[in-house]
């Protein structure tokens, strides 16, 4: 792309004009992925409830995203009368220029990357982390007791995680042998067995200490200790209203987006389908092969997004001496045998038994996959007589009356 | 792993050095370690605590002693091979170069000063030329610079040789042991002699101690052969300290026992005295010479023998120089000596240096094809001179240590008492490994020694022979008898060294290591067989009990009074041909010909009387007598093996021949130039009268057995009688000659005395009472004018320091700041202005 | 990348140490002299890296004593933060002039 | 002016900037906050110098770690009369001349005659997490920009290999071993106030 720009710029113009396309290209993808994912997350709340979520705003309420945007923007922006006020506005921006920056290094496509960094997976380890400083000020700077709460307890939450999440990080780059995330996407061009996620076992695994410690270091449920609405009102959010709320809420969601991007690229092939067995920017041209990429990293970002809203409704949330148990008692340990076990791996496994571990892996996971697709699509009336169930899962609406004779 | 023995056999010495070790290592590691880690384990029954049984439950465990032995056997068997490989080697006639290429291997433990290759060594311009061998080539040597500590083996005849009878000798003991000690397998071991010693104390019980046992018997064998296969001083010096704290538990194995405790420390402490003098021996030798390698020490003292072919009579020789004025530069310039004068400094040699234009001996020297003129001036101001005094220094101090460890006069009064060692013990230390070690570091160490210092060792070993030889016709305790005949049978093999019978003086500590260690075993074997009665009076009559042990001691006992064609026989003839041949070269040191031959008299008496007394005649104590019994096959096995080797271990041929002993021309193989050098005329006097000195030795060897006979076996003469005519002489050597009194009275009373007069003076009352109300009298004004009041005045002088500077200690951190901002402003500042 | 010389790193890496030097030298806040520390540090590690850029002997050297810094400067403020908090425990204050019950 | 050097200009101006800002702000969460700034501005500094792993680890280790660690200082031990504990103005007076006095000898020492001496350097990025590992493990570093010997007065450098390993495990352990001791230390006392 920088390329693109001196084709008509002189060299300092063209990386200012570089720089600018790709800051509004990150800025458009977060604030898009936003948009579309307030409205997912509501629609499957609800279906997960038996609601059927925001219908009116356009179609299937698909605008409702924009009507929240307008009613926030609209509001009064106040701040308490204890408040440090320059801290309590600059939080919000901290919390978001964290998640934007970790952008900075994450490759759409083969070459589709803001900045290539040689150290691109440490860089957004690094960003992403910081993010926790927008949070602590904003309770901090809240003068109020539960937004305190909440702050602290957030740093506390994301110092921890940080430490499995990046252990976890390098069990992949033991793979690759580099950090370089461009490079570590190109590596697992062709079919989905070369995926990172079906080298070995400890990779494998790898993945899912990664993805369940990304998601509480974006405080997502059932980690949300941060915004524990039972607990401390809304954590520290209580004071913020309006514009500085939608974007704290911009920064989660785009740091929802950066980490599962970072976990598609290290673990699921990045902006490969696997399915096709060449590197598509070689085959097809650089438009039409990131073309594809795009849409198909998208969809991989998506999906794990998806996953994580899937686990928020389905799961309650953990105490804060569970959280950090968790953490430290058992994510740390099993993220430190991991990088120990890859390591052994690379050095000690004969080729065969890699080999066979891969496919292994691969096709079992593809199988089980399948089985849960299928099972999900199996028509409900199998799952046992009508009526002993009550709810939605019975196939047709019980009288709650009906035990009550 | 083949190849990595065949390309430096000598490997297989290194490994047979740490078998026993590695014996000692396991039997600490499981019979202690993990055996006292597990014991918690014990109470708690179930599967936890069988780990605690499977080890060995609360019994000695006996498995490791096996072990023990089974390593020790091994390393037998290593030394054995490394030996016939060896002397394989040396017939195929292999160069020096060659032979240490595959024979011997150094390495650095520390090395400092200049360690640059490519620098040239001049070693007394603080640097040291060094050999370091390329492991993969055995190329020959490069010299490395620096001073270094190292670790090193270097195998040659007398090392083959002395390896291969430890690890035998050692392993017939560990096998002796096996059963001597078997007591010390049961779980409480009763020990009377506690109760007879401490007063109060009745049917003391202990722990039985069989693998404790056995980790120092295998920790003493790794020691000893580490000091054979050494190749340096500092290697040589850890492993005598090794050795020494080795026999300090094993003397003191029964340390219940007062009497063995306090001859545990007595050995101790009299080897330190030796050992101080060794150091200072060590000491000299590494700052006036630069090295501790034998060899390269040596070769340092000593005109190289490469120069033979340049001026036969130089090698091998000390060359005195007279150090003269310093040159215009300030050098030190040297003169050779004139002609029959000897000079006041050694001058000094390189080592090795494969340069021949840098050395080419001294004065004019010819060669078939070229003539050197005086190089050896140069040589002097290349490489220096060391005073003599200093190297005669050096010389004697290490003689001292070897004094200490061999026990000669007059450091010889820890021997005797070292027998309150179980018996193995005594074998051990007498035989193969610690008294071997001072003789050995002596013949090792040869060219070491200036000839003032060698006479002095033929002087020390001619008193001690006959010191110890007169004390031992008196006493009656069976294994003293023996301490004494081994104090006089090293003095045989000092007086043989340094009368320059370098290989008489060695065959004799091999023949009799193998004959003494028969002798302690069969006395053992008597000792056990007669429940621990040592006592020679209540013996007698034996031999209709214990036949195997009487026989083989017979063999013994023959052995060491020098009957013919048995091993002592070669050694003690040619010890004593050699002690003729300088006694007729320099008349006035006869008397070291006439001792020893006394001396031989004596020892076949005492030691046919000891024979006599035990086995022969009518049994003289009923009580023990019917409780004696043969010692199990375990026991005599290895005094058969023994009897054997002290027959015929020096057999050559023709037999009646003693020079032609194939032992001794082995061990004159492996002879420092030195000797033949410096002993020449007395070497080929001794041989002119050969026969002589034999037919005298034997013909005293069977008046003193004819006596013994006369007295103890066809009662011709009264014991009684004979010692009621002899009256203050046998008093005398009763008491030793009173060398314990004398050293009492000399050291140790002085001492405690002044320690008591100390005591007494710091004791004094004080000046005055207690005031009333303080709790102590007030201190005297004499302390306070003396120690007290000085070591007062410091800490108050310190104290009023700490007062003052406390200030300074504000406890405000910007304080701090602010200082150490200004320290740093000055430092830049000072920057600033140097380079502005 | 850039070529402008290590005379503005030098500059600004003084400018730092400065500040950080002041810092220890105004703040009572034993957590504000904390903060003096980090700066000096960072200061230093900024020379660090510059020189590891501007000199090729120390491409390597610069920036492996810069990340040892930076894990040194990381242990250190852990210690004087759990000092810093005892010190606030036994003294209920963190004011840097009250520490002084070692003065002589 | 090129690009590089009005970006060197506006980060060393923040990153200036926010020092001062530590310095003089009385508020020590708002130091805190300049701190941050700092620290961030030391690692684009660091990005701009092509040394991207140091920069990483700076903001990774200071930022996401000391910084938040030192913010949780401040929030344990602030009370609202302690927040700004003020220095009297001669503190500051003293403070400001010694600091000025200290940046003066530096600049002359970076500009004058002593300075270091210049050197263009080669073009690419500093070497990177694989070249810094092999230094670590003793292997000099190969690329050939190291070959510069490009000292003016001529003095070759000597570049024998230095192995970092033992540093960097010394520091590891010192890590761990300091970071049980701040734990203990935290939590001791207050197990005693209990």
């Amino acid at each position: 792309m920088p390329s693109f720009w001196s084709d008509f710029l002189q060299p300092p113009l063209s990386g200012i004009a570089f720089g600018v396309t790709a800051v509004a290209a990150i800025f458009g993808f977060i604030s898009g992925s936003a948009f579309f994912a307030i409205w997912a997350e509501r629609k499957v709340s609800a279906r997960m409830q038996d609601r059927l979520g925001p219908t009116r705003v356009g179609p299937f309420g698909l605008l409702q995203s924009l009507a929240d945007g307008i009613k926030l923007i609209s509001k009064e922006d106040h701040a308490p009368a204890g408040a440090d006020r320059l801290l309590f506005r600059l939080a919000p921006y901290l919390a978001f220029c964290a998640a934007f920056c970790g952008y900075i290094a994450l490759p759409f496509g083969a070459g589709l990357v803001a900045a290539e960094l040689s150290v691109g997976a440490f860089f957004m380890l690094a960003v992403l982390s910081s993010e926790v400083f927008g949070v602590v000020l904003a309770g901090y700077a809240s003068a109020n007791k539960w937004s305190l709460f909440g702050g602290v307890r957030e740093a506390a939450q994301v110092v921890s995680y940080e430490v499995p999440r990046a252990l976890c990080v390098v069990v992949p780059v033991c793979v690759t042998g580099t950090l370089n995330l461009t490079t570590i996407g190109t590596q697992q061009a062709g079919w989905f067995w070369g995926w990172n996620l079906f080298h070995d076992p400890f990779t494998f695994l790898a993945f899912f200490v990664f993805f369940v410690t990304a998601t509480a270091s974006c405080k997502r449920a059932p980690f949300d200790l941060a915004e524990a609405e039972s607990e401390l009102v809304a954590g520290f959010l209580t004071e913020y209203s309006g514009f500085r709320w939608s974007i704290f809420f911009l920064a989660e969601y785009g740091s929802m987006f950066a980490v599962s991007g970072l976990a598609a690229l290290l673990f699921l092939g990045g902006w490969h389908t696997g399915v096709l067995p060449f590197e598509p920017t070689a085959e097809w041209g650089f438009w039409l092969g990131n073309l594809l990429n795009l849409a198909v990293f998208a969809a991989k970002c998506w999906a794990l997004v998806l996953v994580m809203m899937w686990m928020r409704w389905s799961l309650p949330r953990l105490r804060i001496d569970q959280v950090m148990t968790t953490c430290l008692q058992y994510f740390l340990p099993i993220a430190c045998a991991l990088l120990v076990g890859v390591c052994l791996w690379q050095l000690l496994a004969p080729p065969a038994v890699t080999a066979a571990t891969r496919y292994v892996l691969a096709f079992g996971t593809l199988g089980a996959l399948l089985l849960l697709v299928a099972s999900v699509l199996r028509p409900p009336a199998a799952a046992g007589p009508a009526g002993h169930l009550p709810g939605a899962w019975a196939g047709r609406a019980t009288p709650l009356t009906a035990g009550r004779k | 792993m083949p190849e990595w023995f065949a390309t430096t056999p000598g490997r297989l010495y290194v490994v047979a050095t740490l078998l026993p070790l590695v014996g000692c290592a396991l039997l600490l590691l499981f019979a202690g370690l993990a055996r006292n880690l597990c014991r918690p384990l014990r109470a708690s029954g179930g599967r936890a605590g069988s780990l605690y049984w499977l080890l060995g439950g609360d019994k000695p465990l006996a498995t490791g002693a096996y072990l023990a032995t089974a390593l020790m056997g091994l390393a037998a068997v290593l030394a054995v091979v490394g030996l016939v490989m060896f002397l394989g080697d040396a017939q195929r006639g292999l160069k020096p170069d060659e032979l240490a290429a595959r024979w011997s291997e150094r390495t650095d433990w520390i090395r400092v000063g200049n360690t640059d290759p490519a620098t040239p060594a001049e070693w007394d311009k603080s640097d040291s030329a060094r050999l370091v061998r390329d492991e993969s080539t055995a190329a020959p040597p490069v010299p490395r610079g620096g001073r270094a500590l190292e670790l090193g083996y270097r195998i040659d005849h007398l090392t083959a040789l002395m390896v291969a009878m430890v690890t035998v000798i050692g392993t017939l003991i560990f096998v002796f042991s096996l059963g001597y000690m078997r007591d010390e397998t049961k779980e409480t071991v009763e020990d009377h002699e506690v109760d007879h010693q401490t007063p109060g104390t009745h049917h003391f019980a202990r722990r039985g101690r069989y693998g404790r046992f056995f980790a120092y018997l295998s920790l003493f064998a790794f020691s000893m052969l580490n000091l054979l296969v050494a190749d340096n001083l500092f290697q040589v010096f850890v492993s005598w300290e090794l050795v020494g704290v080795c026999s300090f538990f094993l003397i003191g194995f029964y340390y219940e026992r007062p009497s063995a405790s306090r001859a545990a420390a007595k050995a101790f402490i009299v080897n330190r005295v030796g050992d101080a003098g060794f150091l200072v021996g060590i000491l000299v030798a590494w700052t006036s010479l630069g090295t501790l390698n034998i060899d390269e020490l040596a070769r340092r003292l000593r005109s190289p023998d490469r120069d033979t072919h340049g001026s036969l009579e130089l090698a091998g020789q000390l060359v005195r120089v007279n150090p003269g004025q310093p040159d215009e530069k300030g050098n030190p310039t040297y003169e050779l000596p004139a002609k029959g004068e000897t000079g006041t400094h050694l001058a000094l040699y390189p080592a090795l240096w494969e340069d021949p234009t840098h050395f080419h001996g001294l004065g004019h020297a010819r060669t078939n094809d070229r003539e050197f003129t005086a190089p050896a001036r140069q040589t002097y101001f290349d490489f220096g001179a060391m005073p003599y005094w200093l190297f005669v220094v050096m010389g004697i101090g290490i003689f001292l240590g070897c004094v200490g460890k061999s026990a000669q006069v007059p450091l010889h009064t820890w021997l005797p008492d070292a027998m309150e060692g179980p018996t193995p013990v005594s074998a051990l230390i007498h035989a193969a490994t610690m008294v071997a070690a001072g003789v050995y570091l002596v013949g090792r160490c040869y060219p070491l020694f200036a000839p003032e210092v060698l006479l002095g060792v033929a002087y020390t070993g001619a008193v001690t022979l006959f010191v110890a030889a007169t004390i031992a016709l008196v006493q009656t305790d069976i294994k003293r008898v023996l301490a004494y005949s081994t104090c006089s049978q090293l003095g045989y093999m000092m007086l043989a060294l340094g009368v320059g019978g370098w290989a008489a003086g060695l065959l004799h500590l091999l023949t009799h290591a193998f004959f003494k260690a028969l002798l302690f075993l069969g006395s053992g074997s008597v000792i056990h067989g007669c429940h621990h009665e040592q006592d020679l009076r209540k013996m007698g009559g034996l031999l209709t009990k214990m036949r195997v042990t009487g026989f083989t001691m017979l063999v013994g006992v023959l052995a060491i009074a020098g009957a013919p064609f048995f091993s002592g026989w070669y050694s003690k003839d040619q010890i004593l041909s050699s002690a003729l041949g300088y006694g007729l070269v320099h008349r006035e040191h006869m008397t070291l010909f006439v001792l020893p031959l006394l001396t031989a008299a004596m020892t076949g008496f005492y030691m046919f009387r000891l024979w006599f007394l035990a086995f022969a005649g009518a049994p003289r104590d009923h009580h023990v007598h019917d409780h004696a019994h043969e010692s199990p096959a375990v026991m005599t096995v290895p005094l058969v093996i023994l009897a054997l080797f002290s027959v015929g271990v020096a057999w050559g041929w023709p037999l009646w021949d003693a020079d032609a002993s194939a032992l001794g021309h082995l061990l004159e193989a492996g002879q420092p130039a030195a000797v033949r050098v410096a002993f020449g005329p007395e070497r080929l006097t001794a041989h002119d009268h050969h026969l002589v000195a034999g037919v005298l030795a034997l013909l005293a060897a069977a008046l003193g057995a004819g006596l013994a006979a006369a007295m103890y076996w066809r009662p011709k003469l009264d014991p009684a009688a004979v010692r009621a005519r002899a009256g203050g002489a046998y008093t005398f050597l009763l008491n030793k000659w009173y060398f314990d009194e004398a050293y009492d009275a000399a050291l140790v009373r002085p001492t405690v005395g002044l320690a008591f007069a100390s005591a007494a003076a710091d004791k004094r009352p004080t000046d005055g009472p207690a005031p009333p109300g303080a709790a102590e009298p007030p201190p005297r004004r004499y302390d306070l004018g003396t120690l007290d009041g000085l070591i007062t005045t410091v800490g108050q002088l310190v104290g009023a320091a700490g007062r003052e500077l406390r200030l300074v200690q504000t406890g405000r951190l910007r304080g701090y700041v602010l200082v150490l901002a200004l320290t740093v402003a000055g430092l830049l500042g000072m920057l600033v202005g140097l380079s502005g | 990348m850039i070529e402008l010389g290590l005379p503005p790193f030098l500059l600004l890496s003084a400018f730092l140490f400065a500040c950080g030097v002041s810092c220890l030298a105004v703040k009572r806040n034993a957590i504000g002299v904390l903060m003096g520390v980090e700066l000096i540090l960072n200061a230093a590690n900024l020379n660090f890296v510059a020189f590891a850029r501007y000199n090729p002997a120390f491409r390597v050297e610069g920036q492996v004593f810069a990340l040892l810094v930076v894990v040194l400067a990381a242990a250190e403020a852990a210690v004087a933060l759990a000092i810093i908090l005892n010190f606030y425990n036994n003294h209920a204050t963190v004011d840097v002039d009250r520490a002084d019950d070692l003065r002589g | 002016m090129s690009l590089a050097v009005a970006l060197f200009a506006v980060v060393a101006l923040a990153t200036g900037a926010s020092a001062l800002g530590v310095v003089l702000s009385r508020n020590i969460v708002r130091a805190a906050v300049w701190l941050l700034f700092t620290l961030i501005g030391v690692a684009l500094n660091y990005l701009l110098l092509g040394a991207e792993f140091v920069g990483a680890a700076q903001l990774i280790v200071y930022v996401g770690g000391t910084l938040v660690l030192v913010v949780f200082g401040v929030m344990l031990t602030a009370q609202g009369p302690l927040r700004s504990l003020a220095a009297r103005p001669a503190e500051w007076a003293v403070g400001g001349v010694r600091a000025a006095a200290l940046f003066g000898l530096l600049a002359a020492l970076a500009l004058g005659p002593h300075a270091p001496p210049a050197v263009t350097p080669p073009d690419g990025p500093l070497p990177g997490v694989g070249p810094l590992g092999l230094a670590f493990l003793g292997f000099p570093d190969a690329s050939p920009a190291a070959n510069v010997t490009g000292v003016p007065d001529g003095k070759v450098f000597p570049r024998t290999p230095v192995a970092y390993l033992l540093p960097f495990e010394v520091v590891s352990v010192h890590l761990l071993v300091v970071l049980i001791g701040a734990a203990y230390l935290a939590r001791a006392k207050r197990r005693a106030k209990a």
